[in-house]
Formats: C-alpha cells, sequence, structure tokens
C-alpha cells in the first residue's frame, strides 16, 4: 500500500477526490452510498406511484365517475403498476442489497464495485427515460384492423406536450398486440419497452455482481451456510434476476422492433403470434414476483431471531425453501394464462405446478412461527411489520392458491380478485417487509434510531389501511369488477365497496406521510443508536452505527452463524443465552477501531466512467425512438460512441489509485459529520 | 468491461471459492445469455415453418456452402483466440499480439459475410425483416448474434491495442484476454447452435 | 495457477480445432445427403447430436470449463439447462413441438 | 478516520447499556402486553372478515350465483378451496395469536432456549400442506378436463371481439348479430372465438369462467344455463381505451323461443313505409354513410354487399330486437332507449372513448329519423 504509486499517464480525467459534494456522489463507487441512493430513488417513486394509485381510487369512487378520462386511467393504472414494481419494490430491495450485501459477508465492497455504480446509473437514467415519456410521449388512438402490416405510424416528434395521455397505457404487462404498433401507435409504448429494458439492464449487472460477491467475498470462515438468510435470498433473488431478464430483454426488443422497424412478431393479421409475448412476459413476470418477494423474506427472517433473542428456527430450511421457491418459480409461468386458450394438459400441468410452490412457502412461514415460538418477542416496530408481514401474505398466498385451481382462475382472471391478491403479497409482504428492514436497519445507516412510537402509529394505520383497502377487491372481484375498468355501471352494484376502498388508500397515505416526519426527524434528532442497539445476530452489527466507509476494520474469523451473537452471548447449562463478560469490552473496541482504524484502509477510488456509460444507455434509446430523423440517428450514434469511449476509459483507468483515493488522515478531507449528519448529504 | 476485483481483502483469502473473481462473473453472465440465445431461437423455431406466410421463408433461400464457409471461420477463431490467450500464458508476447489480431480479423471476416448475406437476401430475394415473421424472426436473431460478435471484435481490438504499449500485456491483463476468450468462445457456441438448428435443420413448412 | 499447467497445449488445440472442422464438414455432408435420401427425423437428431459435440468440446477446452471449478461448471450447466427447459414448454404450449400421447 | 460526534455520543449509550444483562434488557418496556393484546384483537376481527365473504346485492356479474352446470361446477371447487384456505389462515393467525400472547417479553422474563430446528416438525409442515394440495389437485385437474372443450355436438356460436362490441355470428343458422348472445337454455352451446384486433376475453359469469378472444386463433368456451334468464357479460382482458365499456348480454330463452327467434333473425328487414319518418330514417341511414359499415338486410336489395366497405361495425338489420347497444353499454342505468340512441348518434366517441363510429355531424332532426328507422328494424 505504497502511497508513491505514479499516476498512470493513460487516465482521462483526473482521479474525481472529492469526498463530499454533488461529485462524490455522481463517482461513487461506495457500496453504501449506492445504496442509498436507490433507496432515496425508489421511495420518491413510492409517493409518486401512490398518487397515481389515489387518482386511480379518487376516479372508481363513483360508478360512471368522470373525474379521469379513459385514457387518463389507463395511463395511470400503467405507470402505477409499471413504476411500483420496476421503480419502486425493485430498487428498494436493491438499496438494501447493495447496503448490506458486502457487510453481510463480511466483505469491504462488492466484488465489481465501478459496474454497481453502474448498474447505479443505469438505473437511474432508465427512470428518469420512462418518465419523460409524459413529456416527449405520445400515445395515439389505435389505427384499427385494417392496418396494413409494414405501413407504421409516424413515430411522432417530442414536443407534443400532452401530460397524462402521454404515457404508455397498454398495461405493465404490455400485453400485444394492443400495446404493438397499430393499436398502441404514437411513442408512449416506446419509452415503456425502452425504459423497461434499460431498467433490466441495470438489474442484470447488479446481479451478477452480487452473485460473485456472495459466493467469493465471503470473510474467512464465512460458509455458505453460515450467511445470514438476507445475504441468501439476495444471492437466490439475483439468480431470478439473471435468468428472467434476459427473457424480457428478448421480449422487449422483439416489440420495439416491431413497432420502429415493422417486424412483425406480433402483428396477429400478417401470422405473428400475440401468445408468444405472453409466454415470454410471463416466463419474465413469475419469477419477477418473487424477485419481490424473497429479499422481504429474506428481511423477516433476520428480524424475527433479533426480536425473538433465538436463533432463526430451522435455517437450512428457510434458505432451502427460498431456493426452491425461486426454482419452481421458473415452471409455473402459465398460470397468467390460464384463461388464454392453451390446452387442458398445459393448464392442468401448469396449475399443478403452481400449487407446490405453497410448500416452501409454507416452510417459511412456519419456521418463522417455529423461530418466535418459546422467544422472549419484543414488539419493536421492525416485529410488528414483520408479524404483519406473516399475517397478510399468507392471505395473498392464499389466495393465490384459489387462482392455481384453474377452473376458479377462469372466473378470477382479469378481476379485481386478482388485484387483491397481487396487492396482499406486494404491499401486504414486500413492502411490509421492506418497512420491517428500515426500521431495523435505520441505525445502520444513520446511527440514530426511528421513533417507536411514531413508527407504531405508522404501522397501525398503515395495517388498517392496507385491509381496508385491499381486502374489498376480493369480494368486489368475485362479484364482478373487471380489472383496468375506467368506469363501471351504477347496477353491477360495486359503489360502496369501492368508496371503502378509496377511503382505504388515504389511510395508507397518511400513514406513510407519518413515517417521512419520522424519518425526517430522527435522521437529525433521533435517540442515538450506540453500536448495537437491537442486540442483534450478525456481523454487520460489528461496524459502528452509522457505517464507516471502509465497513471492517480488522480482519474477521467467522466461526458461526450468528457470529455476532456468539461473541456475545454463550449458553447455559439449559441452553439459555448467557452475556459474555467481555461483550461489551469487545463492543467498545469494536467501536473504537471501527471509527478508528489501526492502519490505513485501501478503498476503491471513485471514478467518472459508470456514470457516463450509463448516460449513454437512455440516448441510445431515444435514438431509436426518433431514428427515422436525423437527429435520432445522431443519439444512437452519439450514445454509442458515448458508451465505447466511456468503455475504453473504465479500461484503461487502473482499478484502483492509492495515492488519491486514500483514506489516511493527512487527506482529511472527510467532513466531521455532526449531530448524526454523515456524509450523506 | 474489465473491472478486477480489489478491494482489499478484509483477510487472507481473496476468493472464496479460488475462481478469480471476474472469471466468475464472465461465467454467470454467459450462462443468463442461454436465456437470451434460446428466446430468439425459439422465435425462429416458432415461426420459421409456419404455413401461410407471404413472401419468402428463410429456409428457401439459404446459401449452405457460403454460410458453412463463415461458420468455419468463426470456428477457427476460436483456436486463433485459445492460441492468443496460450501465447501470453507463455510470455511470447509477439504470439499474443499476432493470434489476437487473427482472431479479430476472422471474426470481421464472419461480420461481413453476414452483411453479404442479408444483403443477398433483401436486395436480391426480397425477404425482408417486414416480410413476415419468420423472415422478422431470422434477422433479428442472427442480427443480434452479430452484435455479439461485433462487441467481441471490439474487446480484441482494444486488447491489441493495448498489448502494444511497452510492456505489452501485464499479467493482469492475462485475466482479460482470457475473459474476452470466454466471451468469444460463447458466441462461437451460439453459432454452433444456430447453424445446426436455424440453417442446416430448419425447413419451410411442406 | 497451478490450474494452468494442465491446459492442452498449442498442439493439441490445433488437434482440437481440426476435428470441429471435420465435424462441420460431416454435418454439411448430412445436409446434403438429406436432400437426396429424406432421412428425416434421423438427420435432425444426427445433426444435434453432431453439433452437442462441437458445443461441448469448445467449452470443455477452449473454454477449460474441464479445468475449471466443479462450481464454474454448475452455474453455467444451470443457465443451459434452465434455457432448454423452459424453452421447450413454451414451443410445446404454442404447438410447435408435438408431445405424442399428450 | 477521526471520531464522529455522533460516535461519541454511541460509545455513551453503549456504556449506558452495558450496566444491564443486555441491552434488550436496556429497552424500556413500552406498552407490549397492551399491544399484544390490540393485535389480536385485529387478528381476531380479521378471520372474521375473511370468513364470509361480503355478498353484494344485485352485483349483475358476480360469480357466486351460478346458472348453469359449468359455472356451478367452478363454484363448488372454489368453496372448496376456500374453506381449505380459510382453515389454513385460521391455523397460521391464531398460531400467530398465541405466540404474541404468549411469549411477549414480561418483566423478569427469561433467556429463551436457543432452538434451532427440529427435523421432525420440519417434515410435519412440509407433508402437511402437500397432503392437503394434493387433494385440491384432483378434483381441479379433472374439472380443467372437463370444462375446456366443447361437446363437439353441439351448436355452435361463432363470437368475434371488435374494440369494442362483440361480433356474434349463428354459422348453422346464417344468422348475424351483436352484443346480445341468444341461446337456448338447458343446452350446451359452444362459443367458438377470435378477434378482428386485439385480445378480448369474453367473460359471462353465471355461466362459466372466461376464455380469451385472440386474433388469428379460434378459442372455445362452452355456455350452457339451466333456466332462461338474462345474463350480464363483460370483456375482460384490457383492449384499449374502452375496454370498460366492452360488455355483453347472454339471453337465455326456451327452445321455442329460441327458434321463433332464429326465424326472425333470419328474415331480412322490412322497408318502412314511404312517407312515415321512418322511411326518412332509411334515407338519411342510406345516404349519410351509415351502410359503408353497417349491413342492413334487405330483401332483393343486397344490403349487406353494400355493407363493410370501410369497416366492421355491428349488423343493424334487426337492431331493435336488442335490448342493449353499443357494447351493451347504453342505455345506461335508468336512461330511456331513445335517449340513449340519440345521444349515441350525436357523437359515439364521447360516449365511448375511441369508438371507431365517428362523429358523422348528424342533424337533430336526422337524428330523430334515424332512431324512429332503427327502432323499427326488428
Ligand atoms: C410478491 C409478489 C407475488 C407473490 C409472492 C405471489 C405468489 C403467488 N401467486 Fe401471484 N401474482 C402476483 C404477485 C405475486 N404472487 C402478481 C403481481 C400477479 C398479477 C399480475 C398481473 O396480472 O398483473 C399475480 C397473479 C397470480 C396468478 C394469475 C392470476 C390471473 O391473472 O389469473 C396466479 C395463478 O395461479 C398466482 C398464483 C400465486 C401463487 C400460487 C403464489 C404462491 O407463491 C403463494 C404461496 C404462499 C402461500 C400459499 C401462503 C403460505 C403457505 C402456507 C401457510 C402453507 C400452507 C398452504 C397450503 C396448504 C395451501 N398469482
Ligand atoms: C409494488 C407494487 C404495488 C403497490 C405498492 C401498489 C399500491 C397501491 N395500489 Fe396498485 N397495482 C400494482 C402494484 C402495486 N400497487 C400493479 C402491478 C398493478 C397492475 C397494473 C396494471 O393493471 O397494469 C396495480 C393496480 C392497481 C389497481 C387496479 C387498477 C385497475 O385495474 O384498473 C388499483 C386500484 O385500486 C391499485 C391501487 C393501489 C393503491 C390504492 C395502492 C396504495 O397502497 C398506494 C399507497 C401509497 C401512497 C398512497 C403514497 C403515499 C404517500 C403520499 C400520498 C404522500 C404524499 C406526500 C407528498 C406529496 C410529500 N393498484
Ligand atoms: C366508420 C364506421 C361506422 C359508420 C360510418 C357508422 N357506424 Fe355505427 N357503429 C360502428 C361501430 C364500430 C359500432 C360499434 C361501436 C361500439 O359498440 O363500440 C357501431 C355501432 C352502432 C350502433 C349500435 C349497434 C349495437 O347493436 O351495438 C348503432 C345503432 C349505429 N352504429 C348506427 C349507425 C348509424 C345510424 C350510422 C350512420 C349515421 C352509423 N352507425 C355509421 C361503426 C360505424
Ligand atoms: Cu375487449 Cu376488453
Ligand atoms: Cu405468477
Amino acid at each position: 500500500m505504497t502511497a508513491t504509486a505514479e499516476r498512470p499517464a493513460t487516465t482521462i480525467f483526473r482521479r474525481p477526490r472529492s469526498k463530499t459534494g454533488i461529485w462524490s456522489w455522481i463517482t461513487t463507487v461506495d457500496h453504501k452510498r449506492i445504496g442509498i441512493m436507490y433507496g432515496y430513488a425508489a421511495f420518491a417513486f413510492f409517493i409518486i406511484g401512490g398518487l397515481e394509485a389515489i387518482l386511480l381510487r379518487v376516479q372508481l369512487s363513483q360508478a360512471n365517475a368522470e373525474f379521469l378520462t379513459a385514457g387518463a386511467y389507463n395511463a395511470l393504472f400503467t405507470m402505477h403498476g409499471t413504476t411500483m414494481i420496476f421503480l419502486f419494490v425493485m430498487p428498494a430491495s436493491a438499496a438494501f442489497m447493495n447496503y448490506l450485501l458486502p457487510l453481510l459477508v463480511g466483505a469491504r465492497d462488492v466484488a465489481f464495485p465501478r459496474l454497481n455504480a453502474l448498474s447505479w446509473w443505469v438505473f437511474f437514467f432508465g427512470a428518469i427515460f420512462l418518465y419523460s415519456t409524459f413529456f416527449f410521449g405520445t400515445s395515439l388512438p389505435p389505427i384499427g384492423p385494417d392496418a396494413i402490416p409494414g405501413n407504421l405510424p409516424d413515430g411522432g416528434g417530442p414536443g407534443s406536450f400532452n401530460w397524462i395521455s402521454g404515457s404508455p397505457d397498454g398495461g405493465w404487462f404490455g400485453y400485444q398486440p394492443n400495446a404493438g404498433p397499430f393499436y398502441s401507435p404514437g411513442t408512449a409504448m416506446d419509452y415503456w419497452a425502452g425504459g423497461l429494458q434499460i431498467l433490466g439492464l441495470s438489474s442484470l449487472i447488479s446481479a451478477v455482481n452480487f452473485i460473485v460477491t456472495t459466493f467469493n467475498m465471503r470473510a474467512k470462515g464465512m460458509r455458505l451456510m453460515r450467511l445470514p438468510v438476507f445475504a441468501w435470498m439476495t444471492t437466490v433473488t439475483a439468480f431470478l434476476l439473471l435468468f428472467s431478464l434476459p427473457i424480457i430483454a428478448v421480449a422487449l426488443f422483439m416489440v420495439t422492433i416491431d413497432r420502429q422497424f415493422g417486424s412483425l412478431f406480433f402483428a396477429a393479421t400478417a401470422g405473428g403470434d400475440p401468445i408468444l409475448w405472453q409466454h415470454l412476459f410471463w416466463l419474465f413476470g413469475h419469477p419477477e414476483v418473487y424477485i419481490l418477494i424473497l429479499p422481504a423474506m429474506g428481511i423477516v427472517s433476520e428480524v424475527f431471531p433479533v426480536f425473538s433473542r433465538k436463533p432463526l428456527f430451522g435455517y437450512s430450511a428457510v434458505v432451502f425453501a427460498g431456493a426452491a421457491i425461486a426454482f419452481l418459480g421458473f415452471g409455473v409461468w402459465a398460470h397468467h394464462m390460464f384463461a388464454s386458450g392453451i390446452t387442458p394438459v398445459a393448464q392442468a400441468a401448469f396449475g399443478l405446478a403452481t400449487m407446490t410452490i405453497a410448500i416452501p412457502t409454507g416452510i417459511k412461514i412456519f419456521n418463522w412461527l417455529g423461530t418466535m415460538w418459546g422467544g422472549r418477542l419484543r414488539f419493536t416496530t421492525p416485529m410488528l411489520f414483520a408479524i404483519g408481514f406473516i399475517a397478510m401474505f399468507t392471505i395473498g398466498g392464499l389466495s393465490g392458491v384459489t387462482h392455481s385451481i384453474v377452473p376458479s382462475d377462469w372466473q378470477q382472471t382479469d378481476t379485481y380478485y386478482i388485484v387483491a391478491h397481487f396487492h396482499y403479497v406486494i404491499f401486504g409482504g414486500a413492502v411490509f417487509g421492506l418497512f420491517a428492514g428500515l426500521y431495523y436497519w435505520f441505525p445502520k445507516y444513520s446511527g440514530r434510531m426511528l421513533d417507536e412510537k411514531l413508527g407504531k402509529w405508522h404501522f397501525w394505520l398503515q395495517f388498517i389501511g392496507f385491509n381496508l383497502t385491499f381486502a374489498p377487491m376480493h369480494w368486489l372481484g368475485l362479484q364482478g369488477m373487471v380489472r383496468r375498468t375506467w368506469k363501471y355501471a351504477p347496477e353491477m352494484g360495486l359503489e360502496g365497496w369501492n368508496q371503502a376502498v378509496t377511503a382505504g388508500a388515504v389511510i395508507i397515505a397518511i400513514s406513510i406521510l407519518i413515517f417521512m416526519w419520522n424519518w425526517a426527524r430522527s435522521r437529525r434528532r433521533g435517540r442515538v443508536a450506540g453500536m448495537d442497539p437491537w442486540d442483534a445476530r450478525t456481523i454487520e452489527w460489528m461496524t459502528p452505527n452509522p457505517t464507516p466507509e471502509h465497513n471492517f476494520s480488522e480482519p474477521l474469523e467467522i466461526t458461526k452463524l450468528d457470529h455476532f451473537w456468539h461473541l456475545k452471548y454463550d449458553e447455559d447449562e439449559e441452553g439459555r443465552p448467557r452475556r459474555r463478560e467481555d461483550a461489551d469490552a469487545m463492543l467498545e473496541h469494536l467501536e473504537d477501531v471501527g471509527n478508528n482504524p489501526r492502519e490505513p484502509i485501501h478503498l476503491p477510488s471513485s471514478s467518472f466512467f459508470p456514470f457516463l456509460v450509463g448516460l449513454g444507455v437512455p440516448i441510445i434509446f431515444y435514438g431509436i425512438i426518433y431514428h427515422t430523423s436525423i437527429a435520432g440517428k445522431a443519439l444512437i450514434v452519439g450514445g454509442i460512441l458515448l458508451i465505447l469511449a466511456s468503455c475504453v476509459g473504465w479500461g484503461i483507468e487502473p482499478v484502483d489509485e492509492p495515492h488519491y483515493g486514500d483514506h489516511d488522515e493527512e487527506h482529511g478531507e472527510e467532513p466531521v459529520a455532526e449531530e448524526g449528519e454523515l456524509v450523506d448529504d | 468491461m474489465t473491472d478486477v476485483a480489489h478491494v482489499e481483502p478484509v483477510h487472507e483469502e481473496h476468493e472464496s471459492t479460488g475462481v478469480p473473481t471476474l472469471k466468475l462473473g464472465m461465467w454467470i453472465f454467459l450462462s443468463s445469455e442461454f436465456l437470451f440465445f434460446g428466446a430468439l431461437i425459439s422465435n425462429y423455431l416458432l415461426y420459421s415453418n409456419r404455413a401461410g406466410f407471404e413472401g419468402l421463408y428463410p429456409a428457401e433461400i439459404y446459401d449452405i456452402p457460403f454460410t458453412s464457409v463463415s461458420s468455419f471461420v468463426l470456428l477457427m477463431s476460436s483456436l486463433t483466440m485459445v492460441l492468443a490467450h496460450n501465447a501470453l500464458s507463455r510470455g511470447d508476447q509477439h504470439g499474443t499480439r499476432t493470434w489476437l489480431f487473427a482472431t479479430a480479423a476472422l471474426g470481421a471476416v464472419f461480420l461481413g459475410g453476414q452483411v453479404f448475406e442479408f444483403t443477398e437476401f433483401i436486395v436480391n430475394y426480397g425477404m425482408k425483416l417486414t416480410s413476415n415473421p419468420a423472415a422478422s424472426a431470422f434477422y433479428v436473431l442472427t442480427g443480434f448474434h452479430g452484435i455479439h460478435v461485433a462487441i467481441g471484435v471490439f474487446l480484441l481490438l482494444s486488447l491489441w491495442g493495448i498489448s502494444h504499449r511497452r510492456g505489452g500485456l501485464s499479467e493482469k491483463s492475462g485475466l482479460n484476454v482470457e475473459m474476452v476468450g470466454l466471451y468469444w468462445h460463447f458466441v462461437d457456441i451460439i453459432w454452433i447452435v444456430i447453424f445446426t438448428v436455424v440453417y442446416l435443420i430448419s425447413l419451410p413448412p411442406a | 495457477m497451478s490450474a494452468e499447467h494442465q491446459h492442452p497445449t498449442p498442439s493439441q488445440y490445433w488437434k482440437i480445432a481440426g476435428i470441429l472442422a471435420v465435424i462441420t464438414a460431416i454435418e454439411v455432408a448430412l445436409f446434403y445427403i438429406d436432400r437426396e435420401l429424406e432421412l428425416g427425423a434421423l438427420n435432425a437428431w444426427m445433426l444435434i447430436a453432431l453439433s452437442a459435440m462441437k458445443f461441448v468440446m469448445v467449452i470443455g477446452w477452449f473454454m477449460h470449463l474441464r479445468y475449471e471449478k466443479g462450481l464454474v461448471s454448475r452455474f453455467f450447466a444451470a443457465g443451459f439447462g434452465l434455457a432448454i427447459g423452459v424453452y421447450a414448454i413454451v414451443l410445446a404450449a404454442l404447438g410447435v413441438i408435438v408431445i405424442r400421447g399428450g | 478516520m477521526r471520531r464522529t460526534g455522533i460516535a461519541r455520543e454511541g460509545l455513551w449509550a453503549a456504556k449506558l447499556v452495558a450496566r444491564r444483562d443486555s441491552p434488550y434488557d436496556a429497552e424500556p418496556m413500552a406498552s407490549s402486553g397492551r399491544l399484544a393484546r390490540v393485535f389480536a384483537l385485529m387478528g381476531l376481527a380479521f378471520l372474521l372478515g375473511a370468513c364470509s365473504l361480503v355478498e353484494i346485492e344485485d352485483a349483475v356479474l358476480t360469480t357466486f350465483e351460478p346458472a348453469g352446470p359449468n359455472a356451478q361446477r367452478i363454484d363448488d371447487l372454489f368453496w372448496m378451496v376456500f374453506w381449505i384456505a380459510t382453515g389454513v389462515f385460521a391455523f397460521v393467525v391464531v398460531a400467530l395469536i398465541v405466540l404474541v400472547l404468549r411469549f411477549r417479553d414480561r418483566e423478569g422474563a427469561k433467556e429463551p432456549k436457543q432452538l434451532h430446528g427440529n427435523a421432525k416438525v420440519e417434515v410435519v409442515w412440509t407433508v402437511i400442506p402437500a397432503i392437503i394440495l394434493a387433494a385440491i389437485a384432483v378434483p381441479t385437474v379433472q374439472a380443467v378436463f372437463d370444462l375446456t372443450e366443447c361437446d363437439p355436438a353441439a351448436m355452435k356460436v361463432e363470437l368475434i371481439g371488435h374494440q369494442w362490441w362483440f361480433e356474434a355470428h349463428y354459422p348453422d343458422y346464417e344468422v348475424d348479430t351483436a352484443n346480445v348472445v341468444v341461446i337456448p337454455a338447458g343446452r350446451e352451446v359452444c362459443l367458438e372465438m377470435t378477434s378482428e384486433d386485439v385480445i378480448h376475453n369474453f367473460w359471462a359469469p353465471s355461466l362459466h369462467g372466461k376464455r380469451y378472444l385472440v386474433p388469428g386463433q379460434w378459442t372455445q368456451l362452452k355456455l350452457e344455463a339451466y333456466e332462461p334468464g338474462e345474463f350480464w357479460a363483460h370483456c375482460a382482458e384490457f383492449c384499449g381505451l374502452s375496454h370498460s365499456l366492452m360488455r355483453a348480454r347472454v339471453l337465455a330463452v326456451s327452445e321455442s323461443e329460441f327458434e321463433t327467434w332464429v326465424a326472425e333473425q333470419q328474415q331480412p328487414a322490412v322497408l318502412p313505409e314511404e312517407g312515415t319518418q321512418a322511411y326518412e330514417g332509411y334515407q338519411v341511414f342510406v345516404n349519410r354513410g351509415c351502410t359503408q359499415c353497417h349491413a342492413y338486410r334487405v330483401d332483393g336489395e343486397g344490403g349487406s354487399e353494400i355493407a363493410r366497405e370501410a369497416f366492421n361495425g355491428p349488423d343493424l338489420t334487426h337492431f331493435a330486437s336488442r335490448h342493449v347497444f353499443a357494447g351493451a353499454t347504453l342505455p345506461e342505468f335508468g336512461e330511456d332507449r331513445e335517449t340513449a340512441l340519440a345521444r349515441w348518434l350525436a357523437d359515439p366517441p364521447s360516449v365511448k372513448p375511441g369508438s371507431f363510429m365517428p362523429n358523422l355531424a348528424l342533424s337533430g332532426e336526422e337524428i330523430d329519423d334515424l332512431i324512429a328507422f332503427l327502432e323499427e328494424s326488428r
């Protein structure tokens, strides 16, 4: 670690050095900062997606309401679904994964820090690209069935400011041919397809990175079967991403080429097969729903043991069940197509396959209950959310099982019963799990605790609001409320319950506002967390709070599952934990060396290139949308050149420059954080 | 893209599995590419012999001798690639440089062949992307393969360029050569499948 | 890098390439033989078998998978196996692959 | 790195904590007991709520009132699974409540024994769900095979989806109609379905589940009603702007009524007498381009040949025999038919966003004439 390394002659830019301010965020490769950026972005999109949902709900609170136009309604539910899934839950999970995975495996960073920054910037620009459809996109009426294939409508240039109705309106699963060139002309669906493509690229990069991190970056003695469950679920999720994203990539390319260049994959009039799209989409889409839930399952698997003061019951069963869910998740996609006219053999086979997923999921649920059994349960906010997760997710899971009963799914599919199912599993499951994680790991990020009292208000209001919103959807659906209806007739008898649903959504909004207030306040004035605020079990808590930039200061040697716990506790004759004499001394030591490493620690250097490569990607996609014009062609070429040039720079730039990135005190540029203001703003 | 794990290890064993991090990453990425090309190939299989399309089916106009030659060229580029890597591991900078360039050149020849083939199909036979779904599937499948080859050529030429620097390719770049090699061979095996399944086996509808 | 020692030598690489070339030649020959003799499914299976041989040889020797840790081949095989599995089912569901008795 | 302010504070907190047995003990006990009870109550209330799906009076598209053997079979299956699922949920929630009440942290509670798992219970909670599922699977698979494909001998009705209405064609009788599918009660009818544009999804919940209408492909759905009656149907797959206004009706009638209906429909329209308002309407109909899209079969005049030049709209020959129109969304609740028709003819896209029937800028008088004419077209 000589500080005398020469500055290589080949770098294009001066190596970014700032540790604070906007540039430090743009060039950072620190997994924690990347995680934080993911987190804030995801939350912003939660609010946006939530406001879209509120607009939908206002429209639906009356029969034959005229609050929104049909076009606006269709645009809003499309963007609501797309936003919530791709811009909220996935990046929110990515936030936890980024922040925690290296800490959980005992590493200083992920395997490829710059690739990690790249996946964040690709995500960021992809999200902007997708939402720029509100400014640039156009959504025109269908051309009709007599349209001649190959004779595409004009793309429509930028500049048609058409707020809501300029947004994609084909539903989050963009069924063909409705979302194809003849029935959704205009550019809005191109923004949708391109946006998803970019977001997929981002997740694919992360997936490779996380898998390699788990397998290769583990601390000494951190065997696979000693990994915290969240690390496991991250890895399993990464595999799901790895294998499902290429499929949607192909499907989206096919749509884009259909729409832009006149190929005929889904043009039914020319022999294209619209059902092919459904297979490809759901072949991705079903693994995707487990991508949404598995990280949350990982989170609650960390929370239950801590607040039960017992190890996770059946650790290996929980891990294998997660892997089994992922594996089976690839074999059930056609359960979204039971009404599509596939053969009875296929329907039966997919129905049976779908049912089997209940088994590993049940194993997880029961093991969590087993963890609580005989414990010393303390109902902190994270624990409340985790318990809420079990109850609410089970409802959603069981309604999922009723969908797997193929004939009853023929009645349920495309009704609000489905909407109820997936909000129960996604909101009641994934989102509850994510909130459990936020309350639990907030001290890691900020060094302070979220307020418990406000937390409990948040939980209970959200719990009540959630059930008021989504429980009535079950009976609304079974009694005839079709999905994606802008209007329903008064004689359908749906109005009363729809009003309850809308009221519930408002209660959720209030609970979220409480949470935001709690967050903003506790970041500055929350109770100081100290070293080990929850008396936790896993090694991420062996670093001080907030986590120092270099994570661990001293080499770790992992000897057990729940290593940290066993450093603090041994067991008495009855098998009850007994705090070791030296536990507090150890904590004090950890906090001290954590904040004041004994020797300089060498960290990856910041880099401009991930940002630049990420910037290049949407430029290409803008170019593709307007490829018939000169400007479009220029954008394509420009984007490619920007990416290639940045890649060359990236390749030449040494991965780290001790002299510049060094973390020693002489440079001492990092701010002295006051009052919990670490370097994150 | 090159990125070497360089985070200072918290402990001695740097790579818990013993496989270099970059290499593990490359293998994992490649395993996902199966799903990518699998979708494209399935798409082609779905449409290639559906009856009743307007216009020509790709399988009616393949030029097998021509494609055989270009397939052979791509296959042999795998040989030159592996020779480049081998030369580097023996410290033979000159050999490395030569073989890298040969590989890129063979790749470029293959691409040229593809451009020729497409032009032939479009101009002489009038089978366009927009002719029918089978034609669309053909162009998109072989086109995406071609893009992969082009990226490979770019990577190879970059390595070749770097190899001219003083001191040639370092040992660290040895890993990079191996990575590009893995990618290159992978693109080759995909073509092995495409050549057999798409060109030799698939038939137009009876 | 002890594994490096077991890697094939250049002359072995040339030999493997030779075999690959021969197999390719046989494949092309089969294509023409089939035109005359109408081998049907047999032809397809032979071609698939031959290309599988090429596939395995490139992966095993050129990509050195034979010399890698088992973990790597497992990852790689997972992607391959999954692709074969799911796309076979998709094609079956779309009626391209006809499963007899089904 | 310098120790930050917060870190110093933190160390202080850790010391404070160290005076107790463990930081867990240092936590204020809060009101976990009370909370636990609240939670238990919530769970109980929820369980009660879930036990009975709330029945909505007069929900016209309800799945809870099967009116034919197919829907009945599905309903039975659903309720069986519903009760099993409720049982499973009850088990989980009761377990949760018991755990929460029994193992909540109390003053002076001992540290728990460190249980890592138990292979036996692991097997139990793997096998029991598997058995439950296997039990559900059997009737499911049987029902799938029984309910998917039509009896080849059944009467066929071709149903063709359009943005945003259903066209029905009776090949055996050469009858064309729209949005109102008339079937004889008490016998199986096979809908053979396809679409002209995008994917639609036909759903008449009282008679059967849903089936797609896919452009370029044919799907089947068997319909059977026990008794005569009128059943609502809806397009269930998102199909563009007016998906929510794409409904239909299935009218099950007795065999004899069905025969009469067929006979009537087979007749060409009777032209109105000259000089009547209806006749004026007929003139408007012919001269204002309606026939570009609408078939109107008149004896000898070959009405259907002039039709469909431009676009495929509903056959209007026996328009007045259909009690609902425009995708079965008009007339609206409480509206009389003429007002609805006037509204429709004046500006279809404002009634049904995106409708392919354009606003033809008809005058009020023309509209009145057209109404007179259309209302006579039985
Ligand atoms: C987080 C996301 C998530 C999760 C985890 C799930 C989980 C499941 N889903 Fe869901 N699903 C979605 C998100 C999710 N789903 C979405 C977004 C859609 C709609 C997409 C769209 O159309 O827009 C959808 C749609 C959907 C459909 C298609 C419906 C239709 O459109 O017709 C089906 C059909 O089978 C289905 C089934 C299931 C099943 C069986 C599970 C199982 O994994 C559930 C397993 C869990 C349990 C069963 C509970 C716990 C288990 C026990 C307590 C053990 C004992 C249990 C028994 C013995 C039964 N889901
Ligand atoms: C992660 C997934 C997720 C989440 C969290 C949600 C959350 C919600 N969803 Fe939705 N939803 C989907 C995923 C999700 N949804 C998907 C995939 C679809 C299918 C789309 C399709 O058909 O294509 C769908 C569809 C869907 C529909 C059906 C539309 C239709 O078919 O016509 C409805 C209708 O009620 C709905 C409602 C809601 C509501 C009320 C919430 C609420 O829970 C939202 C709660 C959040 C808020 C209310 C924001 C709170 C904050 C504030 C308001 C604070 C404001 C503060 C400031 C401005 C400073 N969602
Ligand atoms: C360009 C095509 C077009 C023209 C011209 C046209 N229509 Fe239509 N018409 C349609 C379509 C399409 C529908 C179905 C709309 C729907 O339900 O969404 C329809 C529906 C109707 C209906 C309701 C039918 C039913 O049973 O649902 C009536 C009545 C009608 N048109 C009358 C007329 C009259 C009268 C004229 C001329 C003044 C006319 N149409 C001109 C296309 C056309
Ligand atoms: Cu037709 Cu929805
Ligand atoms: Cu699914």
